[in-house]
């Protein structure tokens, strides 16, 4: 299986190219079909990929399948080659895997749209993107799907074009993901220089072979950081995913929940020796990074009342986690998180699709309300999302984000404890919220049968409205929508079992499933922080985990659900931090008043050069014509001074001189 | 002796062209014309260019002018001109320093070659002689230029017949 | 003393080495004598013999361009002309213009109604003046030249008596004319006085024999300076360029050509004569000169063409700039006067001669076409919407100024090419700059005549342009010699460097 | 240089046929405008074929001059007619060759009268043929002959089809070519004359004999590049000489928009390259720090220039402007990628900017505006017009996969060996790249569509005939870019190492290069 | 005293270039100032003659009989010039009576 490798995004390419051709006459639903079909079978090979490397000794697990040459320039030779190995296949199966549920769920909730075969074109092309992306054997590759990816978020989230707010947003999600992708160039860059190649293979060799400067190394680490920063939404450069909610709801869970977003970890995991190599500093800063964001975003999400805006403050907050993983060199566990994160994530996001389909797109919590009694299966599977992102055990979040928290601890210098803390108080913060949610949507009073008549559907998404409006009642989805919920709620709920910690508890042919799997990769595993203070005590750091997913689930529903305390909901949460605002204001205040000030420069300090020169030919024209008056004797004049001035050069410069 | 011909004959030429710059009059200013053109004359004659004189006195004087008296009489343009008018201010100082420049740089630069002159063999101041020598050159060395001149004089007359011939419109 | 007062050697007279000039004279009288015995004497024909005088006259230059590269060099009538290919290569250029413009001048006349012979004559008779100053061995007889090709230009100016202008541009051109011949003639007074002649040959002699223990000679500076106010008055350099605006367009269009062809061809071929070939010892002194007027005349005259609205003007105007440009090729020919190897300068002012009388007499001919169709108006304006009247004379007025911008596969481009070159040879980076740069700005005037001619549409009452048959010859001729030069110009640069000068 | 391989005079024909295809359309009579058209077609498809042809035979392993046709043209200078094909000039000839029965065919004038498009097609041949011969010159006169002329017809097109202010621009565009070229011209001939005292021995205007053998004292060579340089400084257009393009690009009809952007102003970038580095190395490098900056500039500030453009052609042009700077930056950066890249890029620019304009030219036969304020939710009604606008767009700004990316990329990495940090404030580029056109995008194809734009056609069969190849271009370039950059790069490298030879310059390498080939294995 | 010098004294050629030098300033400076265009030619004729007697005074110095030679042509021209210059303003003023140089600029700029 594993020599046929390019087929996992070969099938989605072939989808695309038939939908491309046939898309309009197959139409609704076959097309959706045809799509989710391709993106089994890359699942399915996937699956094959994964076993065949798992028939293979543990150290040779790592196949190049070379299509072609791709750009060859002398020195630098860049195969369009993928690399199976069983970091690319964890990231084939989940993307595929979860990718097939959520194209099924979308054939559902895209019913009726006039664009419907365009949306799975797209679709299919994001698969082929991210599948090349994880599967890309050197940097290069995984560029294009990066970019790719990337473009189809753009496309995605613009599906709604008519909706100024949707193409705005679109547009700035592609050109803030450009900005990390200038970071990732420019790694790139210096790999290339430093090294002589782009392929993983070359620099992690070099960097695990310490052949690289310390330097060197940081400096692409550091630079790929920040391309991960601009996909996977970071601080400084998250404000496009919120925005990014725009798009259909399948589009958020698949691409700004699940996959895409985890593109960052997965690179930054991907380079790991890399980051071994460089200074200690470039670890502390992704860590903190992670670790800010994953706060901020937090504190965010605590007063969003759109159902979509929580989800995307929290996955913010949830690769903020990852970060924190990685900064701390956890990659198994920022892997780990990754999995699971896009289980419940994507339950969670197609979950709130399914209510917003149910509301007939409505999306704000206020108007929701009791609704786990007229989508009772929607709001079981979102409750078990709920769990598991909350932390509580045996819940798949709570094992991936145990293992970070542990390792952020483990991490130990002045960062370490600090970073746990942020840690634990994200946590707390994340129960807090998603409890919020589960209560503002599911439970407490049905709030939408105030708001029926008043309920109308956001500006020029009219035709994509079913049923009629005379009668509003929250209904539940189709069982296509359906069963992609049920599947992740599964996953969710038992996804932690790939990577369970050594907790004494657990059987040891249980733990660390997924380091075993990734230790060809990713070296550093659990025995790494074996000895430190952290991992001696790790059973109490997870009591302290459950403490504090309690302690938020606690509050939330003292407050939401008891009503015991008056909701307090800043509005400077709810405007997250004024940052994004505040960014927008620059681009459109200053930042646009520069821009204009180098359009008129041009336009009248550049070109006005050149048109200056011109008039001041013609204005030299038109003073010098005036000697030209018509008159003989001024005539003479001028000739006898010309006279005057060669006898005066001749007989007395050349002359008497 | 020479020296008396000279400042006298020179006064006359100076007088007479400062005479048909200055005289408002055109007929005046032909007349001093002829002044200067006989001081010329005087100078070649004591030159010892008797023929040049000659010829001088007799196409100058008495061809030339005498056309300038002619024109001026037929077109009645003999009004004064009114010399203390000037409608370009800037004319008259440009014209005083042309004419100082002019001057003076020439005076400047025979004053500056006046020892590197070289000095040849004088020529007879016989008159005949003086023909003479001046038939032979002319037929010799510039019989070419000689003959030349009358293509010169073809365009005077050619060009004055064109310029001044009554035409009738559309014949020939 | 006395034994040689009757010693008299009577030169010999090479009359077949004369031909040129006979025949154009003999042309001019023809046209004189018989033009007056025969007032039935057909007008069309006035033309025609014209053109065929200054064919013939052009054929025997060739024949003599042949006895010369096999005899060389030598002198004619005692000493008086110069017998070389340079001057069979003036000879040739004016010859041509003389033929093209005669053909324009044709019709052009018998239209007006005025069409009388003399001013064949004229043209034939100033074109012996062009070719005695280019072939002059004397300083005299070059300056008798000039006054010839001077006095009939003047006439020609003024001939248009319907119009005003034409006679003003007559005075105009007759007073100044005579203001610089006289400082002229006062130079080669002062060349005389530094050294005993006025025969070029003798001067060479004189400079090469003398040697100026202290000082400079100051006279023959002077004189030297003189010469060039003459000279640069006749080819239209800057500051002595006053006249030509008003003349060029006041003169009627074809005497306009005329003058900016022959009398242009004419001019630089006495200032070779008299500075490259007569003064070249003096090279060091003029050559700064001469680079001041060449800077002078491309700068001032495209800056004054490009504010100018009449067709006429500008070209005018725009030959001040060619000017410029040739005289760069002097200032080049300047660098090695009177050496062995002299350079590229003199071949190149040559040919920019020929080319540029090819091309202007072109233009002038569809401006004489055009202002005709509009009673005489020669503003941007008439040009309107010619090429949808007239896309072939359009086509080829396009092709002139495009020469004359110097755009490749044009002659004017190889005309450009070659002065630049020798420019460049002799290092003068610094004026192959500024000349290129001019040309440029030039060039804005011939985009304006061409979007007149092109891209804007005339008054739709505006008649097609009549094209007689002797002018759309001359036209088409001039259009096809510009092409084939700019494509083909082995042949011409092969001429033009096998020049050779007496110079003894 | 092998020429044995043809005898047949490919080269000489490639200029000549349109040439010849102009002559006839100028003899043919007005009435007939079909067979105007007939000729036009047959001779720029002809011409079309014989470049596909000449990059097919093309020896993608031979570095030197191929196909090579020398004549003797103007003896006395030293002149002649003397062409060849390398791999830095043969995609761009392919490029000419394909790009102008395009817009020939696929194009026409706005203009009512056929009668009138006479002058149009014979105007646009000629064009064909000196962009032809400016690329395939090893004469420096023949070069300059070429590369002078293009302007005459160019400005006729843009004078006679242009749009409302087309005589200005057509006239800006003139005057400002041509003062570069005066430099040039002055440049040319020294270069000749110092060659000939200094190493040549003869006077002679060929390029390789002068490259190869004139040794020029470093004061003198840097005066000569100067006069050089300036010329296609103003070609390219590097900022700030770059204001007459937006004028030119505006008014110019659509046809010339598309060959102004795809091959006119790529004999700039050819000029450096063939003229520039080849010519004049130590000069090349002695500048090139000036040369990094003015492209650095370009980048950022056409694209920061683009963005605050109201007009869709402007901005289309002021891209251009920042695309070059990258062009400019990969050939001055002298590493094997980057030059190759240089290369790449300007086909690449040519396809894909040649395509914009062919979209935005559609735009204005149907709406008569090029406002962007004017135009809105084009997609909703036109949405295949949308895609391909799209797939052109995302290639301009340069997208992996698409044609695009890959120039800029080996620009980029070639560059960051030998000017790192130029590299790094030009790749911001690409972030701005894509705010300028996704900011355009969304203004003129996102919303709801009003009144005016209700009506926007679809995507006609013909415009798309005429679309798709630039299309399958973009992709294919993009995802198989090797036989590409294979003929590209022994040229490349060739001169590369003239320069080093020359110079003593070491073009920069990646550290680790060797030991890496041998893992790899 | 005074008379005796100057008898002694010969006039040498410098004395007569001078001469002519200022003549022919002379000549120039009318030209610029008169305007009535028959006192210009005067003015010409002022200059041309200056430039005979230059020529005649070298000649003499020169014991060179070309200059003298020189003048005989000139004259020709002189009288060839004015008839020629008179012809044409005689076309003028008959069209126009009275019209001095400044009166004819119509054509400038």
């Amino acid at each position: 299986m594993l020599d046929v490798i390019w087929l996992i995004p070969a099938f989605p390419l072939a989808g695309f190219l038939l939908i491309l051709l046939f898309g309009r006459r197959l139409g609704e639903p076959k097309s959706g079909y045809l799509a989710s079909a391709m993106v089994l079978a890359s699942f399915v090979v996937s699956v094959g990929a994964y076993f065949d490397l798992l028939s293979m000794d543990s150290h040779e697990r790592a196949h190049i399948e070379t299509l072609f040459s791709w750009v060859p320039v002398s020195s630098l030779q860049i195969d369009m080659a993928f690399l199976a190995d069983p970091l690319s296949i964890t990231m084939c199966l989940f993307v595929t895997g979860i990718g097939f549920l959520i194209h099924l769920f979308a054939v559902g909730y895209m019913h009726g749209d006039p664009n419907f075969s365009k949306f799975f074109l797209y679709l299919n092309l994001f698969v082929l993107s991210m599948t090349i992306l994880v599967l890309g054997e050197n940097l290069l590759v995984t560029f294009l799907g990066w970019e790719g990816v990337g473009t189809c978020s753009y496309l995605l989230i613009s599906f709604w074009h008519q909706r100024e707010s949707a193409a705005t947003a679109g547009k700035k999600a592609f050109v803030t993901n450009r900005v990390g992708d200038w970071g990732f160039m420019l790694a790139m860059f210096l790999g290339f220089e430093a090294v002589g190649s782009v392929s993983y293979h070359a620099l992690n060799g070099a960097a695990e072979a310490g052949s690289l400067a310390t330097s060197t190394a940081t400096g692409i680490a550091l630079l790929l950081f920040v391309g991960a920063v601009g996909k996977s939404a970071q601080l400084p450069l998250y404000i496009w995913l919120p925005d990014a909610m725009e798009g259909p709801t399948p589009v958020s869970a698949l691409i700004h929940a699940a996959t895409m977003v985890t593109a960052g970890v997965f690179l930054m995991t991907r380079m790991n020796p890399m980051l071994a190599a460089a200074a200690p500093e470039a670890s502390t800063i992704i860590a903190v990074v992670g670790a800010l964001t994953a706060l901020f975003a937090a504190t965010i999400a605590v007063a969003q009342t759109d159902i979509k805006k929580v989800l995307a403050y929290s996955t913010v907050s949830q690769l903020g986690y990852m970060f924190l993983a990685v900064g701390s060199g956890a990659f198994v566990a920022a892997i780990f998180h990754m999995v699971t994160h896009a289980f419940f994530k994507a339950l969670m996001f197609l979950g709130s699709g399914s209510v917003i389909h149910g509301m007939h797109h409505e999306q704000d919590m206020r108007k929701m309300g009791a609704l786990r009694k007229l989508m009772p299966i929607t709001a079981a599977t979102f409750i078990v999302g709920w769990l598991a992102i909350a932390g509580v055990p045996p819940f798949a979040g709570f094992w991936s984000k145990d293992e970070i928290l542990l390792f952020a601890l483990a991490k130990g210098g002045t960062w370490g404890p600090i970073l746990y803390v942020v840690g634990l108080v994200t946590a707390v913060l994340t129960a807090f919220y998603m409890t919020r949610q589960v209560i503002m949507v599911f439970f407490g009073e049905a709030k939408w049968e105030s708001h029926a008549n008043a309920a109308e559907a956001p500006e020029g998404e009219d035709e994509m409205t079913h049923g009629a409006h005379g009668e509003f009642k929250p209904h539940e989805s189709p069982p296509i929508m359906l069963f992609p919920l049920v599947v992740l709620a599964g996953l969710a709920a038992v996804g932690g079992l790939i990577q369970l910690p050594a907790f004494g508890f657990i059987p040891d042919g249980w733990q660390h499933k997924l380091e075993h799997w990734l230790e060809p990769v990713v070296e550093a595993g659990e025995a790494h922080i074996a000895g430190t203070s952290a991992y001696d005590n790790k059973e109490l750091l997870a009591l302290l985990a459950i403490a504090c997913a309690l302690i938020g689930i606690g509050v939330a529903v003292a407050i939401y659900a008891k009503k015991l305390v008056k909701p307090v909901e800043p509005q400077l949460l709810a405007d997250g931090w004024k940052y994004d605002s505040g960014v927008s204001a620059f681009m459109g205040g200053p930042g646009r008043k520069a821009f204009e000030a180098i359009a008129w420069f041009d336009k009248n300090v550049v070109d006005g050069a050149v048109h200056g020169v011109a008039k001041l030919v013609g204005g030299a024209g038109g003073q010098i014509r005036k000697t030209q008056t018509g008159n003989v004797r001024n005539y003479a004049g001028i000739v006898g001074v010309g006279v005057v001035l060669l006898l005066a050069w001749f007989v007395i410069g050349r002359g008497v001189l | 002796m020479d020296f008396v011909v000279f400042i006298l004959a020179s006064a006359m030429v100076i007088a007479g062209a400062l005479g048909v710059v200055l005289r408002p009059n055109p007929v005046h200013a032909a007349l001093s014309l002829v002044l200067t053109l006989f001081g010329v004359a005087v100078h070649f004659v004591a030159l010892g260019a008797h023929f040049l004189a000659a010829v001088q006195v007799i196409v100058y004087a008495g061809a030339i002018v005498v056309l300038f008296l002619f024109v001026i009489m037929l077109l009645g343009v003999d009004k004064a001109e009114d010399l203390s008018i000037e409608p370009f201010p800037i004319q008259r100082p440009l014209a005083a320093v042309v004419g100082a420049g002019v001057s003076g740089l020439l005076v400047a630069a025979i004053v500056g070659a006046k020892d590197t002159i070289p000095e040849g063999t004088p020529l007879g101041a016989d008159g005949d002689q003086n023909i003479r020598a001046l038939a032979r050159n002319l037929f010799s060395d510039h019989v070419f230029a000689f003959e030349f001149t009358s293509v010169l004089l073809i365009v005077a007359v050619a060009g004055t017949v064109l310029l001044t011939r009554k035409e009738k419109k559309g014949s020939a | 003393m006395l034994a040689q007062d009757d010693f008299f050697l009577a030169p010999g007279i090479e009359w077949f080495h004369l031909g040129p000039v006979i025949a154009l004279v003999s042309g001019a009288l023809v046209l004189l004598v018989v033009g007056a015995l025969t007032p039935r004497w057909p007008r069309g024909l006035y033309a025609y013999v014209t053109a065929l005088t200054a064919a013939v006259a052009g054929g025997l230059a060739v024949f003599n361009w042949n006895d010369i590269t096999d005899d060389g060099v030598s002198t004619l009538v005692g000493g008086a002309l110069a017998f070389d290919t340079f001057a069979q290569m003036i000879t040739i250029t004016v010859c041509a213009a003389t033929l093209l413009v005669a053909l324009v001048t044709d019709d052009e006349l018998r239209r007006a109604g005025k069409d009388g012979p003399e001013v064949y004559a004229l043209f034939l008779i100033a074109a012996t003046g062009a070719v005695v100053m280019g072939s002059a061995n004397d300083l005299i007889l070059l300056f008798l030249g000039l006054e010839t090709l001077s006095l009939a230009l003047y006439v020609l100016a003024a001939s248009d008596r319907e119009r005003p202008t034409s006679q003003e541009a007559g005075i105009k051109y007759f007073v100044l004319g005579g203001f610089a011949s006289a400082f002229f003639l006062y130079g080669i007074a002062l060349i005389y006085g530094g050294t005993q002649s006025t025969n070029i040959g003798e001067i060479i002699g004189s400079f090469q024999t003398s040697v100026l223990l202290d000082g400079k000679d100051t006279l023959v500076l002077a004189g030297i300076a003189l010469l060039i106010v003459g000279l640069g008055f006749k080819v239209a350099a800057v500051p002595f360029h006053m006249w030509t605006p008003d003349v060029y367009q006041g003169a009627p269009t074809n005497v306009t050509a005329f003058m900016a062809s022959v009398g242009k061809a004419g001019a630089f071929a006495a200032m070779l004569r008299v500075l490259v070939i007569a003064l070249p010892f003096h090279r060091d002194d003029w050559r700064p000169a001469i680079w001041v007027l060449a800077v002078l005349s491309l700068v001032i005259g495209s800056v004054l063409a490009v504010v100018q609205t009449d067709v006429k003007r500008m070209l005018a105007y725009s030959s001040i700039s060619h000017a410029g440009f040739i005289l760069v090729g002097v200032e080049a020919a300047g660098h090695n006067a009177g050496e062995l190897a002299p350079g590229d300068g003199m071949p190149s002012v040559l040919t920019y001669l020929l080319l540029y009388s090819v091309l202007t007499v072109g233009s002038f001919a569809v401006v004489s076409l055009v202002a005709r169709n509009n009673g005489g108006d020669t503003s941007l304006d008439a040009f309107k919407g010619l090429a949808q009247r007239r896309p072939t004379i359009a086509l080829a007025l396009t092709v002139f100024l495009l020469a004359q911008a110097g755009v490749p596969l044009t002659s004017g481009f190889i005309a450009k090419w070659g002065v630049i070159q020798a420019a460049v040879e002799e290092e003068s980076y610094a004026i192959a700059i500024i000349a290129m740069v001019a040309a440029v700005v030039a060039a804005f005037l011939y985009l304006r005549i061409m979007v007149s001619t092109w891209l804007e549409t005339g008054a739709e009452s505006t008649e097609r342009e009549a094209v007689p048959f002797s002018t759309g010859v001359a036209v088409f001729s001039a259009a096809a010699f510009t092409l084939l030069i700019g494509v083909w110009p082995g042949w011409l640069l092969d001429a033009a460097e096998s020049v050779t000068t007496y110079a003894k | 240089m092998n020429g044995e391989a043809l005898d047949f005079p490919i080269l000489s024909m490639l200029v000549f046929m349109p040439v010849a295809g102009a002559v006839i359309i100028t003899l043919l009579s007005k009435r007939r405008p079909e067979y105007m058209k007939l000729v036009a077609a047959v001779s720029s498809v002809a011409t079309g074929a014989m470049s596909i042809w000449l990059t097919a035979e093309f020896n993608g392993h031979e570095s030197g001059f191929q196909f090579v046709s020398k004549h003797s043209w103007i003896e006395q200078w030293g002149i002649s007619w003397h062409l060849g094909v390398d791999g830095i000039s043969l995609f761009l000839i392919l490029l000419t060759g394909v790009l102008f029965p395009l817009a020939i065919l696929g194009i026409d004038p706005h203009n009512d009268d056929p009668a009138k498009n006479k002058p149009y097609l014979a105007w646009l041949l000629l064009l064909e043929a000196g962009v032809m011969g400016s690329f395939m010159s090893l004469d420096l006169f023949l070069f300059f002959v070429f590369f002078e002329i293009v302007l005459v017809p160019m400005y006729f097109l843009i004078g006679g089809w242009g749009y409302e202010g087309r005589v200005q621009a057509a006239t800006k565009f003139f005057l400002y070519t041509m003062i570069g070229s005066a430099f040039m011209l002055v440049s040319i001939m020294a270069t000749v004359f110092i060659a000939s005292r200094n190493g040549v021995g003869h006077v002679t205007f060929d390029l390789v004999e002068i490259a190869e053998h004139a040794e020029f004292a470093a004061s003198t060579g840097r005066w000569l590049f100067f006069g050089f340089a300036v010329a296609f400084a103003v070609k390219v257009p590097i900022f700030p000489l770059h204001t007459w393009l937006p004028d030119a690009h505006t008014q110019a009809p659509t046809a010339g928009s598309v060959v102004l952007a795809g091959v006119m102003l790529k004999l700039g970038t050819y000029g450096l390259l063939r003229f520039g580095l080849y010519l004049f190395p130590e000069a090349s490098l002695w500048s090139r720090h000036l040369w990094l900056s003015l492209a650095v500039i370009g980048i950022i500030y056409g694209a920061i220039a683009a963005t605050m453009q109201k007009d869709l052609k402007r901005l289309v042009a002021y891209s251009s402007v920042a695309h070059l700077g990258f062009i400019v930056l990969g050939i001055f950066a002298v590493t094997s990628q980057s030059i190759t890249g240089a290369v790449m890029q300007m086909v690449n620019h040519g396809v894909s900017t040649g395509a914009l304009f062919l979209l935005v030219g559609m735009i204005y036969e149907r709406r008569h505006t090029r406002q962007i304020a004017d135009l809105k939710g084009i997609q909703s009604v036109a949405p295949i017009f949308a895609a391909a606008f799209m797939i052109v767009m995302l290639s301009s700004i340069g997208v992996p996969g698409l044609n695009g990316f890959v120039g800029e990329y080996l620009i980029l990495i070639g560059s960051f060996m030998s000017a790192r940090w130029y590299v790094v404030v030009a790749s911001t580029g690409v972030i701005l790249a894509a705010l300028y056109l996704l900011w355009a995008y969304q203004r003129v194809f996102h919303g709801e569509p009003d009144e005016a734009n209700k009506t926007f056609a679809e995507l006609k069969l013909k415009e798309a005939a005429v679309l798709l190849p630039f299309i399958a271009v973009i992709v294919f370039a993009g995802v198989y870019p090797k036989p590409i950059l294979e003929r590209i790069e022994p040229a490349v490298d060739a001169l590369i190492t003239h320069v080093e030879d020359k110079t003593g310059y070491e073009s920069p390498q990646p550290a680790a290069v060797a030991t890496i080939s041998e893992e790899g294995e | 005293m005074q008379a005796v010098v100057l008898a002694a004294v010969v006039p040498t050629t410098t004395y007569y270039l001078v001469l002519s030098a200022a003549l022919f300033g002379i000549g120039a400076t009318g030209l610029l100032v008169r305007r009535n265009p028959l006192i210009m030619f005067m003015c010409i004729e002022l200059m041309l003659n200056a430039v005979n007697v230059t020529f005649v005074a070298l000649a003499v110095r020169f014991g060179n009989i070309d200059g003298q030679t020189a003048v005989f042509f000139v004259l020709v021209v002189a009288a060839a010039e004015v008839v020629v210059g008179l012809g044409i303003i005689i076309s003028i003023l008959r069209r126009r009576p009275g019209a001095t140089a400044d009166d004819l600029a119509e054509l400038k700029g």
